[in-house]
């Protein structure tokens, strides 16, 4: 299914194109970051070319070794991870891995991570005059890293002033914001970016959890704590995109337990644009572009013409 | 690298907590060369819990009676948990998904036969399930394996008579004493290092992490090679969630954490950081 | 098996009582408020007498009504509610259920809802003239009710405030207050609380979540948000839990998706001195029960004389 | 009411989606009381998603062929989601947890036969599985019962020989008229109403809501009693989680949230909001 077909207004052929901060993306489905790492991964699973886009693992300007193991293990329809922004750096990013990528007809997003202010606008700066990068998506809920991120999402007022900078920084690219659930209203934080000048919002990032080995009476995790992610989440997630949705203007993108079409649906309904799709790409590598087509099934069989007319959709 | 759908053709219970599953998969068994794996959804329907697959060794290939062509693949599970448990109750015709063949292969080239006489394969308890197809490459190019068997009690030493039935030397060992030398299986193996005293000789280890450790500084002190086939709890296996990783060295000697998925699960020994466990 | 079996110093019989603000529990396991009604509708599925408490269904001073139907739905490993506090009012509960229950040897907890301040000290005033109970417990965090709990928990002065001014309302009974997941850091809550003069605290309350019936484009709760429980949330609870713990003196209270003597285990283990079983009850009437007895066996069976040896043993 | 582990003895694949799906439950079966329901969780093991159980009206009980003692309960299962799905797929010698049975039955008294000439069994789609137990209890009281069966199109009828094989009076309706009279069944209905015109009479009624208010209607124009068994999305069944209410009037007619595990599921249609629908 090409961008053309879809777009082209021949009956039964809905139109699931939809804007986000001036970039166009052929359908709503998008893969979350550090769930689908550089996308080549996948490649030989599924067609990179049938999703809206791509979130690539989160990047720092120099490579990060990140936490020691274990990192991950599985809870009740979720699993908690602590991998710790580990990644290859931004040079090797643009130099191995982009041109890869480019190949494919979708769109590039660049999550970016860092320790400090300086660690965002650093790589910021340097993303902003590479090509082939729809957008950039700024982590600053990462729960993962003990000094990082937390701060960014403890107090709106951080949030918005990292998002004003890291605007400035690259002020060639649209700027998406990745809002942490680990807050009392999340509504505030939406506010306080949009005012700041982000394009988007990315809701949720993932919860702060815990698991413990009863025989050993040690965490499953060295890190201790970890992000919660997984269809367990998915009613928190909603719930957040639904009351960060009615706050802002700008699009809000819903991350948290997709792993199927009803699911992206639900997100859609409650007025997200677009959604990513996250752990559901470990045990189901195609999860986003069978989520594509079903949306474009849905709409179809029911004589659905543009997926806006799902998009806040939600009657009460 | 293939995503299936396979049928349970067979599953067999071993006893101890083991069971041998056979899963109809042409294509995989096909590709699967020794040391490698597949990720395997333990029930069927991929949204159902547990929802992350697990990563199993390929013990063997099914063949075709008549053609003699790869027609699936040969799991020995041992029940542990969530997952394996369920894998354990399949029933013949359930479908479930597998991924795979995948990860680092044992190294075994043409040229081996020349500069290798020997390779001794050393196994604690389901570890046996990497070496069954390595011992059958290793005798196609002409390299004599020895197999050194260790486990708790006799019950857990499963499919040794595949490999007796390939004519290899065995050495067993279990801590009851109940089968073999009684003890751990470093200790028969460190004897016959000790004997052969030449380098014509390789290790290739897997099984727990003690146990894989020791063989490796074994391997040290007699300056010989040591493969390991190193275990770690996956997310995804497709070097996406950088959850599988131990820490180690990479090619250029530098310190870092590997993704057992990509970089493993066999790895020389060297490149494997033995004093910080990834459990 | 009754308490005397249970504190006799006989060689492997575990000793489990705890001690919670001077009262004594039998054993660590008690019922969460509203998943086990007033107990009495449990009598005939399990033994009363085999747990350490029982937390009643929130009362008000006056019955509540509740909100309208449909109320509750299933998610992933867990269920969103949204009752609304229905509940028959703090008089009907002592004339026509206390008696019944107070047959039973355990103790009972009365877990207190309302609107505002008043209501609250209110009821707090009345039930600290009844003989019976062993506890109050604070809901200061239901999701649920429009008006009702919020501001209490977006602010941990406020929930200091309420919780000195219950403190006073009812001097005779030991006070829980049960926290709020729903917050940046429970841990500023865990605090603000011990400080006020709690002698308990309840970690967690239900985590705010939605729910979307995609076929009608409809909230699948009629109150549209609700409050998710289940396994899906444990391990968010038991973080904050470990959290809490970390941060206070007195007793923590571990609540959220415990189900089997395993998830009871990772409670104690992160340093709760006893459990509530909530939604488990609901698909597995016994459970509490069961728990309590697996946790008898479990410290039975490694030589674990005092279930206090277990408490906080976490190691990292 | 009892929580018991109870086996699959049978389960029947009667098309459309509906399965008829026997258990082995003497006590309850024992127990039971038209119009009461058990709660089944849907898969084996209580800690398995899906968590919560779902409540299914006892169509019948299944007795033992020798001494006609009860031995089970026959349930009829519509796959309309789920937990329903996953009963549908439970094979012979599974074991499901089945806690009832439980909820207030029908009110059906001795003296009934007195006042009683007829009652009038109105049924949509599934709802017909609350209605088997009452129409053979009210002929042992004398009370002759004529069922009134209407369903999307024949298939949806499940069932309905064994209304006629206690040779009651049956009026079929069908939207697609593929069976019986094209339509809905309240329209039969109030035709017999209409000609009838006596007081001796009484509803039942079980299935969509919209055909249970258009029952109760009828019944409130010609005066006489109807009793309807409701449906709402249960947690517990054990008046816990306080979430299967329906709106409406108690006994001393105060306007009250009523919970349909406790209060119901059968109640005087007269007590029940018709204007808020539980889902
Ligand atoms: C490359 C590779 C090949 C493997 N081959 C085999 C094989 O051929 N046969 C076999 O029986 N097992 C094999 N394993 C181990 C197997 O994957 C685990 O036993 C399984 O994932 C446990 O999952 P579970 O849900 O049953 O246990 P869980 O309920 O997830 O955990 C139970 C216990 O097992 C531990 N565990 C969880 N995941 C792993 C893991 N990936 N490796 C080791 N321990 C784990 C947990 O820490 C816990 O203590 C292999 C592992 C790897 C990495
Ligand atoms: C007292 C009582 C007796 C019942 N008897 C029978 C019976 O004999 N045979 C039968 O097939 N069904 C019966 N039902 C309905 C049955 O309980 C539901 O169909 C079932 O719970 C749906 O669960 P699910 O997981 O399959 O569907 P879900 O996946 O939970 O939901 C699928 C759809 O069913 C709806 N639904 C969910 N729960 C219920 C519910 N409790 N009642 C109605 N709709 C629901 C949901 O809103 C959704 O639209 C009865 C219900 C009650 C309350
Ligand atoms: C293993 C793992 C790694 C992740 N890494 C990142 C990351 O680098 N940057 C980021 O913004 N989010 C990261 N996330 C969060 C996801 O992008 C997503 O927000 C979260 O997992 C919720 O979605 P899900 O439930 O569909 O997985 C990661 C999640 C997982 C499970
Ligand atoms: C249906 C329902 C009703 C509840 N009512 C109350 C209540 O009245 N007061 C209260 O403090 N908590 C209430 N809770 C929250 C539980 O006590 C518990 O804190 C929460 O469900 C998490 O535990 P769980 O996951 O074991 O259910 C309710 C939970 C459920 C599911
Ligand atoms: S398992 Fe996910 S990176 Fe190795
Ligand atoms: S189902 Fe829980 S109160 Fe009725």
């Amino acid at each position: 299914m090409g961008p053309k077909a879809i777009t082209t207004g021949v009956r039964n052929v809905p139109q699931l194109a939809v804007d986000i901060g001036g970039v166009r993306f052929k359908n709503p489905v998008l893969t979350a970051s550090g769930t689908f790492a550089y996308g080549l991964e996948f490649a030989h699973l599924m067609d990179l070319s049938s999703i809206g886009g791509i979130v690539v693992k989160g990047i720092s300007m120099k490579p990060i070794k990140g936490n020691p193991p274990p990192r991950i293990c599985e809870t009740a329809s979720g699993m908690l991870n602590a991998i710790g922004w580990q990644n290859i750096g931004a040079v090797e990013f643009i130099t191995k891995k982009l041109p890869g990528l480019r190949k494919y007809d979708t769109n590039i997003v660049v999550n970016i991570v860092g320790f400090d202010l300086e660690d965002y606008l650093e790589v910021a700066r340097f993303l902003n005059d590479c090509p082939g990068i729809a957008a950039l998506e700024l982590n600053i809920s990462c729960p993962n890293v003990k000094k990082g991120g937390f701060h960014f999402n403890k107090d709106p007022r951080d949030a918005a002033h990292v998002t004003a900078q890291a605007k400035k920084a690259s002020p060639r690219l649209p700027l998406w914001v990745k809002l942490s659930p680990n807050v009392t209203d999340v509504r505030e934080f939406a506010r306080a970016c949009e005012d700041a000048g982000a394009d988007a919002l990315s809701v949720i990032n993932t919860l702060v959890g815990m698991a413990i080995d009863v025989e050993r009476r040690r965490p499953k995790l060295r890190y201790v704590t970890g992000g919660l992610s997984g269809p367990a989440i998915k009613p928190i997630a909603l719930r957040m995109v639904w009351e960060a949705c009615k706050v802002v203007k700008i699009p809000v993108i819903g991350v948290g337990g997709i792993s199927t079409t009803e699911d992206a649906l639900e997100f859609l309904i409650a007025g997200a644009k677009a959604v990513q799709v996250g752990t559901a790409n470990f045990y189901n590598p195609a999860a986003s572009q069978q989520i594509a087509l079903g949306l474009q099934d849905y709409c179809g069989s029911r004589r659905i013409e543009d997926i806006h007319e799902i998009i806040g959709s939600l009657s009460s | 690298m293939l995503d299936k759908n396979v049928r349970v053709k067979e599953i067999q219970d071993l006893g101890a907590g083991n069971y041998l599953l056979t899963l109809r998969s042409p294509e995989q068994a096909r590709l699967v060369r020794p040391g490698q794996f597949v990720m395997l959804k333990c029930v069927e329907g991929l949204n159902e819990p547990p929802l992350l697959r697990r990563p199993f060794s390929v013990f063997d290939t099914l063949l075709q009676p008549r053609t003699g062509r790869p027609a699936g693949l040969v799991i020995l599970v041992k029940d542990v948990g969530t997952g394996s448990h369920k894998l354990s109750q399949l029933r013949p015709g359930d479908a479930i998904g597998s991924l795979g063949p995948q990860g680092r292969p044992f190294q075994i080239s043409a040229g081996m036969k020349n500069r290798l006489g020997m390779a001794c394969l050393v196994a604690g308890g389901v570890g046996i399930a990497a070496l069954y197809l390595l011992a059958r490459d290793l005798i196609a190019q002409n390299v004599r394996p020895l197999l050194f068997y260790g486990g708790r009690t006799a019950a857990d030493l499963v499919l040794r008579e595949c490999f007796e039935r390939l004519g290899i030397e065995t050495h067993y060992t279990t801590e009851d004493g109940s089968l073999g030398e009684r003890g751990i299986v470093t200790v028969p193996l460190e004897e016959f290092l000790r004997g052969h005293r030449r380098s014509d000789l390789r290790l290739y280890a897997c099984g727990p992490w003690g146990m894989m450790k020791a063989t490796h500084q074994a391997a040290l002190r007699h300056g010989i090679t040591c493969e390991v086939s190193l275990e770690a709890r996956m997310g995804c296996s497709l070097g996406a969630c950088m959850g599988c990783v131990i820490h180690g060295w990479d090619q250029n000697g530098e310190e870092q954490y590997l993704r057992v998925c990509q970089e493993g699960p066999i790895m020389n020994s060297r490149t494997v950081d033995w004093e910080t466990s990834p459990f």
